[in-house]
């Protein structure tokens, strides 16, 4: 890979963002490897532990080659985050390594537009602050999670441990990928990409068909958001000519000024039709409504990539995407409202689904989904600092609970039910990941003064002040209740109460397909003599959970201490903290709360035409005007304030409820307080329980037709189609058999049939030549 | 069925000519009627002497019409051909007749299909 | 004298088979074909790609002067990259062949060898007769190989693979003579003289591929329609397109290994590459005219062909409806009638080459060793054989399109190309009045046919990873009276094989699958070389088909017979 | 006298030869009597050899002038025939070539129990049961005739000629076995070939009468001169009806599948060339004489409707044949092929299925006559007629030759028993490699699958169709050849592929190698003019130039 990197990798400063960014290869700038170097340790580490499982490696190597390139590249991105978006002014700039889908032609001599057209999507690095602050904690947590991963996956070393880590390498690079591109198409190429290694990863545990399932569901319907996607960039190709970010915006101009002056009507319909189109692929990727029906049954997957890829960093792609896109989303009236819509009933159905789910596991799932509703919220509520603090928060705080979660799994045999765990805090050596918990919940719930406090603050109180989406911000704020419930319900069920626990069946890698454990000379040397191909195929049994060690722990420690340090984001930097100033030197910056408090409050910012662009024209004047008019309030506060106070509020109401219904007064893991609450609200549990039946209404809707279509058309070809084919090959022969009798073999006959055939024709000739 | 042919001497008046060609047309599907009705080898041959002399008969008629020998030619050379297919169809039919005892032409009809 | 070589030396090794002793068999043909690849890599050394919009490397040799025929080559950047294709996938289907083939071996070989001869003159002709002549005689290697080494049902495939594309390309010939006709009738003084300066051969009596182009042209708009419809029937068949492909999954599925894997990677390529060389060219105007009909049946191909691979349990089967479906996204992009889609609608048949046919390869990989393709006694086999496993993914991901491999590039081309080909761009709910619709091209297809088209995506991932899902993972199962389990391979291994397979794959069937590999993952990340190579060819094409296309799209008429003249089209190839 | 003798020097030699083998073959010598065989080759190709080099080449423009035709019984006899003045030598050259070679498969037809007998000492040799003098006489009997039909220039000279390539061959059918099925083969074809023979007859009489001459070249300058009136037509009409009977054209195809299975193979290859032949030519010879000046729109079928009431029947500028014989043969030609293909393709006898096959051949061959004169090999549907007669002939021979070169046993009476079906011809590569490729080629290449001969036959057929606008009849040629794949690719890979039961023997080889010989020779001939074909084509081109009313003018550019 490394040697196909050309020599051009060089990065430029443009004037401003939006400005034409001169394309990396010309006259100035210097070459940096290290930007290349951030995607490139990923894509090496990826190669070196395929190598180990060609050579079959049977130690951690895998997994210290993975952490050592991930660390890698998380360093160098600190660096060039450092060295370019650590000041109040950042300019983004192009690494361009090699070209990759990148042709020219002449142009139709009688169309009108350029006389030359490109399609340039070349393997070049787009760095602003947002991809950059995007990368800084995808390779972080990327880092981090590794390392837990090679403790809990070492009962798979061998060439599963090598699969699990080129994969998860893989991953890195193509989110990478995805973050950095400098063109939509390399983003589309990091969007699959990450596809792919999801796909190889729920599917990790590929003899249990549930896995399986899993995987593919999650691919199939990633890739029906993936299409909206390649539409939407085939859209943006044709209308713009480019897609190249830098390039793109350019262009855009014109309809973003047309949008900043209310005159949507001039905008052409294809045009507001892109960000609809780009949306689609974000509710694939970021399991919204009606898309998130995969994400759930992803938890298949080993813990570590649940935390990772279905938690932290590519469920947050298709945040990302809007926020990279957002000039585009600005230009439909309808998008924006759109996104925050299916955002908050995303949220608030999620939240009802986890809050009936007895697998933890699960009920983290549910609360990804819950959240990454919230952050859609905040894009759409003209927030995306604040959708993307959330982000930031989110990834650490989710990937602590998901690695606690995948503890207490790799600890208690794969036992995830939550009436069959109590107290696991008290039991030996588990302290630890108690209190990983307490802080992955309490941020989760929004417990005052938390990173997801003030993330989540953000959001909901720019949903009470954009105008016309209060409605939005009720939703959440009941979510939010909903949010601290459940968490806390996870917590006080398995973490505290009285201890006791009960193993569950699997132990460590039953069911996990060891790539090399069968046939094969058996590292662990149980299967070969049971003979037979077993799943469990380990024979000991343990009868005490074993603690997680150093390297799990150190983990979450670690994330713990982020997760509560990512509070100080909020209160460094601007007005609404460092990411907020991150997100507003980029192009998700071109408009945001900085921008509207930026007028009257002096903060750095650019100029007022950009900053002042809104999807509802009416307020436009007002916004124009400065900060002084908001035009929503709540409880007549500034919702900024008030919110604080509202949602601890609601918060602190959530925990306690779920402390009374599963704490005080438990007794046993199985049941408490609140099962005898159930009959009282009739069927509701069991269908939220059940998912609402969404899978099943999807099944009955699109896959069973679509079966039957298939198995329709299946029978067509083999009887009408090839029918009609086998038809007109049987006819030479079918017309043979008809004048076959001709030939009776009688002289007569022919004799008949010479003077018939003479006497038809001359008749003929007679008949025509009268 | 008149001959459209001005300027040709007409020592034959074309009605006369019509007659005759008549005649010949009315052997030549005699000829063919029973060459496809009778069934005796013999006598379908003897069919096909009429169709030949059909034609030798339209040649002699046409040669009187055109004022020149060459139908009359012709006619010589269809007796002769005529003569030699006789000989054949003689030879032939004893051959069958000595594999069959029969003259009867539906007795060969092995060859079908 | 190059491509004169890569089409001779199969034939010659194909003769030296056929006298050597059997032992011999399998080593001539390995050497044989190697040498045919490189002389093609040669070839491609030799080939100046500044101009590789025109045809190179010629050579002419008289043949049947009377009736105008003769044996002339040449290749530009199109042909020669798919010679090299052809090159490539002969000495993999020599390995491939090497245990799965253990009766007849000479005849075998030899045979196969005469097919990669027919198919690089396929693509090396520049005489129409050259090119039909090498277009049918690959039926009788194939019919051949299909009916001797093929699985049960094989003379019925082989027999049906023959008669319908025999009969197509029979109507085929008549609309190639049909041209030629006009052009020998055509009147010299009535051609501009910049047209008969560069075709010398206008006017006369002419087999030669460029003069029959240029002339075709010139026809009026009924006769290209005709001529198209008859061209159609001949290389549609081949490609297949949606009505007329029930041949392919008959043939594919009772071929041997290495005939489906010709037969995907090069044979059906055939049928596309003709419809680029002659139908676009020779009938600019209707193909202008007719291009949004045929891509509707592209589009049809597309879903009708996904769908049916979802409910399949025979693996290969499922491999080959999904030819059906693929080379429509191929079509489509053709028709798109525009340097996107063209573009990647020669991609396409190379990616499709590569990725299919290492697809067949690794299914015969898993036939040696069962006995059987049906999925329902398939399964798990990753965990017994985690190198297949490996290929088996990294193929199936290339042919779903995962962007960074090569499916991707040429499935997005094809795409993008029929969204552009659309003349509504730029006006009403299309346009805009402040900027130019930047990228549009004229045409009649537009978003919904990408659209459309796009849900193939989506199904043909639901298909392949149904079938990786049902045979790489899930719970190991394997057929009856077959190494199953812990049972070990070594007892009833010996029993069903002469000379026992691995579990695993063995080293030559990964030598065979890894240039496979390596090619899909660099046409995948870096395919600019391969772009650069077609472009001259492709940009001459679509300077043909614009002119026409754009009168269409605009007046929605057929427009008045204006050959679009060569000449600058040249200089634009040879940038 | 002698000029015009100079014509007939390679029937002279013929004549003689078939005295010399009338006499040697009732020789008590076995010696002499197997060189009857070789003296009947040897005058065949001094014959072609004749016609080649002594044919006299004076009938040229300078002689025959374009613009002033004037034909005089004095000038004629010394140009021969002029209609196409060019095709004497070229066609007795191939008739020559192809006589030869199905002369090879010939040995041992007739006499073979006697003459073994005679060997065993079991008999003394009687003259009178003997039948290879009159065999050999007979054959060259018969081609004697279709040389004189190549230089014929008057309509009764060509119905000598007709009936002399004709006659001996009902013999030789109905002798060429001592099977009863030859006898049925000899009454069927004996008794419809008289039918045939008076039908053109009586058209001939006719033509007589409407243009007042036998003479061809006369009935030419009348036609063009004087128009073609309505006697004349139906003559043209009739004749070529009666004519359909020798090249086995719908509607006088019925006797052909019985009689050439009837008959033993040689005999049956014999019959697909030689009848045919003469009878193609004929037809062109009268097509010629009609001329292929007019003009009419091409509309296929469908203008029968239009009856064509203002049709011109004066020559034209146009290129094509009278209307009426446009569309007669338009619609012969398209049955011929079509009834031929289907039938042959449910036929497991592979005689029955040449025998079908041939008359589909016929009609793809009508599609020249259809087609008419060209000015280069490429659109001169004449000299594509030419050219395929050739070419059928070459690799018709060659699959006739592998069925006489193959026999299983013998029967009950001592005769030997005929391969009949495909199945006997399964895993012949195996077991006689070079009869079973013979079978491969020859059967691929009338299949006219490129690059073989037969495509190169098809392909001005082709071309010449469509340059004389005649697409739906090139059309339906076209999937006329698909179905011919059906049967021809059971043909050709039934040796090939299909294997043969342990149990079943091969079947043996006939105690003649020069069966044999003309098998693989016929084979190779298939490959050889495969590739050097070109020059054979430049030579059927020239045999084809039209002169005289049918003849079109090099068009102007």
């Amino acid at each position: 890979m490394l040697n196909l990197i050309q020599d051009t990798i060089v990065h430029t400063q443009p004037e401003s963002l939006g400005a034409a960014v001169e394309k990396a290869g010309h006259a100035h700038g210097q070459t940096d490897w290290s930007v290349a170097a951030i995607v490139a340790l990923p894509l090496l580490a990826c190669v070196l532990t395929g190598l180990c499982a060609a050579l079959r490696v049977k130690s951690k190597l895998p997994a210290w080659i993975t952490v050592a390139s991930l660390a890698g590249a998380f360093a160098l991105t600190l660096k060039t985050f450092a060295a370019h978006f650590m000041g109040a002014e950042s300019h983004p700039f192009v690494v361009h390594v090699f070209d990759w889908v990148t042709f020219s032609w002449a142009a139709d001599a009688h169309a009108q537009g350029p006389q030359t057209n490109e399609l340039a999507a070349n393997f070049a690095f787009y760095l602003d602050s947002l991809s950059a602050l995007w990368m800084l904690f995808v390779t972080g947590l990327a880092t981090l999670i590794a390392l837990y991963a090679s403790e809990y996956m070492s009962h798979d070393q061998g060439a599963g441990y090598c699969r699990f880590f080129a994969a998860f390498s893989l991953f890195v690079f193509s989110m990478a990928c995805l973050v950095m591109a400098d063109n939509l198409l390399l983003l589309y190429l990091g969007w699959e990409g990450v596809g792919l290694c999801s796909y190889l990863l729920i599917g990790y545990f590929y003899k249990k068909p549930s896995a399986v399932a899993a995987a593919k569901k999650a691919f199939i319907i990633n890739r029906i958001g993936d299409l909206f996607l390649a539409m939407g960039v085939m859209l943006i190709f044709v209308q713009f000519g480019t897609v190249e970010y830098s390039v793109l915006f350019e262009k855009a101009r014109p309809y973003i000024e047309l949008a900043r002056a209310g005159q949507f009507s001039q905008i052409p319909f294809l045009v507001k039709l892109i960000p609809c189109l780009l949306m689609g692929g974000a509710f694939g990727k970021s399991a919204q409504l009606p898309l998130y029906v995969w994400l759930p049954d992803a938890m298949e997957g080993p813990t570590p990539v649940s935390a990772l890829i279905h938690a932290a960093t590519m469920v947050t792609a298709g945040v990302f995407l809007i926020a990279r896109t957002y000039p585009l989303f600005l230009l439909s009236e309808i998008a924006l409202p759109v996104v925050a819509w299916v955002g908050a009933l995303t949220a608030l159905l999620s939240a009802t689904i986890g809050m009936a789910q007895f697998d933890i596991k699960r009920i983290m799932a549910y609360s990804t989904v819950s959240q990454l509703g919230y952050m859609f919220c905040g894009l759409a509520v003209l927030s995306p600092s604040g959708g993307v603090f959330h982000v930031v928060t989110h990834a650490f705080f989710k990937a602590l609970l998901f690695l606690c979660c995948g503890a207490v799994m790799h600890g208690f045999a794969g036992q995830l039910d939550l009436r069959k765990l109590s107290g696991v805090m008290k039991v030996p050596g588990w302290r630890i990941v108690g209190f990983g918990m307490l802080i992955g919940c309490l941020n989760l719930a929004g417990f005052p003064l938390t990173a997801g406090y003030f993330s989540k603050d953000m959001i909901l109180a720019e949903a009470f002040v954009t105008p016309g989406t209060a409605v939005i911000g009720w939703i959440l704020l009941i979510t939010a209740g909903l949010t601290a419930y459940y968490t806390f319900r996870v917590f006080f069920r398995v973490f505290v109460g009285p201890v006791a626990y009960e193993l569950g069946d699997e132990h460590h890698g039953a069911d996990h397909g060891h790539d090399d454990g069968h046939g094969h000379g058996d590292a662990h040397g149980h299967a070969q003599a049971k003979g037979h191909a077993d799943a469990h195929g380990h024979g000991g049994t343990h009868h005490e959970p074993h603690a997680p060690g150093w390297a799990i722990n150190t983990v979450l420690a670690t994330l713990a201490v982020l997760s509560l340090a990512a509070t100080g984001l909020y209160f460094v930097g601007g007005d609404h903290g460092a990411v907020a100033g991150l997100v507003d030197q980029s192009s998700a910056g071109f408009h945001s709360p900085l921008a509207h408090h930026g007028a009257a409050e002096g903060a750095p910012a650019h100029e007022a035409g950009h900053a002042v662009v809104s999807y509802v024209p009416e307020f436009v004047h007002a916004r124009a005007h400065g900060g002084e008019v908001h035009a929503g309030t709540i409880f007549g506060a500034d919702p900024h304030k008030a919110m604080y106070f509202i949602s601890a509020g609601v918060g602190a109401v959530g925990i306690f409820v779920a402390f009374w219904l599963h704490l005080a007064g438990r007794k046993s893991a199985a049941t408490s307080r609140a099962d005898a609450l159930l009959p009282a609200l009739g069927p509701i549990p069991g269908w939220a329980q059940g998912k609402w039946y969404v899978d099943e209404f999807y099944d009955f809707l699109v896959r069973k037709p679509l079966w039957v279509l298939s198995h329709i058309f299946y029978l067509i070809d083999s009887y009408l189609v090839d029918g009609l084919v086998d038809f007109i090959g049987a006819a030479p022969r079918a017309a043979g058999k008809v004048i076959r009798p001709s030939q009776s073999g009688e002289l007569h006959g022919y004799a008949l049939g010479m003077a018939g055939g003479l006497v038809i024709l001359i008749v003929i000739v007679a008949l025509v030549a009268t | 069925m008149t001959l459209a042919q001005t300027g040709a001497p007409a020592p034959m008046a074309p009605s006369t000519l019509g007659h005759y060609l008549l005649v010949s047309a009315l052997l030549l599907v005699i000829g063919l009627i029973g060459f496809v009705t009778r069934r005796n080898l013999i006598i379908m041959f003897l069919c096909t002497e009429l169709m030949f002399q059909a034609a030798g008969l339209a040649a002699v008629a046409f040669g009187r019409y055109h004022l020149n020998l060459t139908g009359q030619t012709l006619v010589i050379f269809i007796l002769t051909v005529a003569a030699a297919e006789a000989a054949m169809a003689l030879a032939l039919v004893v051959l069958l007749f000595r594999r069959k005892e029969s003259l009867n032409a539906e007795e060969w009809q092995d060859l079908k299909g | 004298m190059l491509l004169m070589a890569a089409i001779l030396i199969p034939l010659v090794s194909a003769v030296l088979i056929a006298a050597a002793p059997e032992a011999r068999a399998k080593t001539i043909a390995l050497l044989g074909t190697l040498a045919q690849l490189v002389i093609a890599c040669y070839a491609a050394t030799v080939f100046d790609w500044s101009f590789s919009s025109r045809a190179q490397l010629g050579m002419s040799v008289a043949w049947f002067e009377g009736l105008g025929v003769s044996l002339s080559l040449g290749a530009d950047g199109v042909s020669l990259v798919l010679i090299l294709l052809t090159g490539l996938l002969g000495p993999i289907c020599v390995l491939a062949s090497s245990t799965a083939i253990t009766t007849r071996i000479r005849t075998y070989y030899a045979w196969l060898l005469v097919l990669q001869a027919a198919m690089a003159g396929v693509f090396a002709a520049r005489d129409v007769i050259l090119f039909y002549i090498c277009f049918e005689f690959t039926l009788i290697p194939m019919f051949i190989l299909i009916s001797l080494w093929g699985s049960t049902n094989r003379r019925k495939a082989a027999i049906k693979f023959f008669l319908f594309t025999f009969t197509g390309s029979v109507v085929a010939l008549a609309g190639l003579v049909y041209v030629t006709w006009f052009n020998a009738t055509l009147d010299r003084g009535a051609v501009p003289q910049v047209i008969l300066s560069q075709n010398e051969l206008l006017g006369t009596w002419t087999f030669d591929v460029s003069t029959l182009i240029t002339a075709g042209q010139m026809m009026s708009a009924s006769e290209q329609a005709w001529v198209l419809l008859a061209l159609m029937a001949g290389f549609a068949v081949k490609v297949p397109l949606f009505p007329v492909h029930t041949w392919l999954p008959l043939a594919h599925t009772e071929a041997p290994t290495a005939g489906s894997v010709i037969l995907a990677g090069v044979l059906l390529k055939l049928g596309t590459y003709a419809i680029y060389r002659f139908a676009l060219p020779m009938v600019p105007e209707a193909v202008a005219l007719y291009a949004p009909h045929l891509s509707m049946l592209c589009v049809v191909g597309i879903i009708y062909g996904g769908l049916i691979c979802w409910v399949q349990t025979d693996v290969k089967k499922l491999v080959a409806y999904s030819s059906v479906a693929h080379l429509g996204f191929c079509m489509l992009g053709m028709f798109a009638l525009n340097n996107t889609g063209i573009t990647g609608s020669i991609l396409y048949m190379v990616n499709h080459g590569l990725s299919t046919g290492a697809l067949f390869l690794l299914i015969g990989m898993i036939y040696e060793r069962y006995h059987t393709r049906d999925m329902n006694q398939l399964g798990g086999l990753a965990a017994k054989m985690p190198v297949w496993a490996t290929f088996m993914v990294f193929f199936t991901m290339a042919s779903v399109g995962l962007p960074g491999l090569n499916g991707f590039v040429s499935e997005f081309l094809c795409l993008l190309g029929a969204f552009q080909a659309s003349s509504s761009w730029g006006s009403g709910a299309w346009g805009s009045d402040i900027e130019p619709v930047a990228a549009a091209t004229p045409g009649a297809l537009g978003p919904w046919f990408a659209m459309i088209a796009g849900t193939g995506m989506i199904i043909a991932a639901m298909y392949l990873l149904y079938m990786v899902g049902k045979v790489v993972w899930g719970p190991l199962k394997t057929p009856h009276g077959h190494a199953g389990g812990h049972a070990g391979h070594e007892s009833s291994g010996a029993d069903d094989h002469p000379a026992p397979l691995p579990t695993d794959l063995s080293g030559r069937e990964i030598v065979t699958l890894m240039p496979l590999a390596v090619l899909c993952l660099v046409l995948g990340v870096y395919p600019k070389p391969l772009m650069n190579a077609i472009q001259g060819s492709v940009d001459q094409t679509v300077a043909v088909v614009r002119e026409p296309l754009r009168t269409h799209a605009v007046t929605g008429a057929p427009a008045k017979p204006a050959p679009a003249s060569p000449a600058n089209t040249h200089g634009e190839g040879a940038q | 006298m002698t000029e015009r003798l100079a014509f007939l020097y390679p029937e002279i030699v013929l004549f003689v030869a078939t005295c010399v083998v009338m006499v040697l073959g009732l020789s008590r010598s076995l010696r002499a009597r197997k060189s009857s065989a070789v003296v009947a080759g040897v005058s065949v190709l001094l014959a072609g050899f004749l016609a080649v080099v002594s044919t006299p080449r004076g009938s040229g423009d300078a002689a025959c002038p374009l613009s002033g035709f004037v034909y005089s019984h004095a000038l004629t006899p010394a140009m021969g025939q002029v209609l196409l003045p060019e095709l004497a030598p070229y066609a007795k050259a191939v008739i020559a070539l192809v006589g030869a070679l199905l002369l090879l498969p010939m040995a041992g037809t007739v006499d073979r129990t006697d003459e073994a007998r005679i060997a065993a000492g079991k008999a003394g040799f009687d003259p009178l049961r003997s039948n290879r003098a009159e065999f050999y006489a007979f054959y060259l009997f018969s081609l004697t005739g279709l040389m004189l039909c190549a230089s014929a220039d008057n309509l009764i000279w060509l119905f000598l000629a007709l009936e002399l390539t004709s006659l001996p061959t009902y013999i030789m059918v109905a002798i060429s076995t001592s099977r009863n099925r030859s006898r049925e083969a000899g009454v069927k074809y004996f008794f419809l070939g008289a039918l045939g023979a008076a039908v053109f007859l009586y058209g001939f009489a006719l033509v007589y009468g409407g243009t007042g001459t036998t003479n061809l070249n006369a009935i030419a300058h009348s036609i063009s001169t004087g128009g073609l009136n309505t006697i004349t037509l139906l003559g043209v009409v009739v004749s070529l009806l009666g004519l359909c009977f020798k090249i086995a054209a719908a509607p006088m195809h019925f006797y052909t599948p019985d009689v050439y299975e009837g008959a033993a193979p040689q005999v049956s290859g014999f019959l697909a060339f030689v009848p045919k032949t003469a009878g193609f030519i004929a037809i062109l010879l009268l097509c010629a004489a009609v001329g292929w000046g007019y003009s009419h729109a091409d509309s296929g079928v469908g203008s029968l409707l239009h009856a064509v009431s203002a049709e011109p029947l004066v020559q034209g500028t146009g290129r094509r044949l009278p209307y009426l014989l446009w569309l007669m043969i338009w619609v012969v030609a398209a049955l011929t092929m079509t009834i031929g293909n289907v039938l042959a393709v449910l036929q497991r006898s592979v005689k029955r299925m040449l025998a079908y096959s041939s008359i589909a051949h016929s009609g793809y061959m009508l599609v020249g006559v259809l087609a008419g004169p060209g000015d280069s090999a490429s659109t001169s549907g004449v000299s594509a007629v030419l050219f395929y007669l050739l070419a059928y002939g070459v690799m018709n021979a060659g699959t006739f030759a592998v069925l006489a070169a193959l026999e299983r046993g013998t029967d009950s009476e001592g005769q030997p028993v005929e391969v009949e079906t495909l199945d006997d011809l399964r895993g012949l590569c195996a077991s006689h490699p070079l009869l079973g490729w013979t079978m491969v080629v020859c059967s691929l290449s009338l299949l006219g699958l490129p690059p073989l001969l037969g495509f190169f036959g098809k392909l001005p057929l082709f071309t010449s169709g469509i340059a004389a606008g005649q697409i739906t009849l090139v059309v339906v040629l076209g999937l006329n050849s698909a179905i011919a794949a059906f049967y021809y690719l059971r043909l050709a890979f039934t040796p090939l592929l299909e294997s043969r039961d342990e149990s079943e023997a091969p079947p043996a080889l006939a105690p003649f190698r020069s069966r044999m010989a003309g098998a693989v020779i016929a084979a190779v001939g298939v490959l050889v003019l495969s590739a050097i074909g070109g020059w054979a084509m430049g030579h059927a081109f020239d045999a084809a130039t039209v002169k005289g009313a049918g003849a079109i003018a090099p068009r102007g550019h």
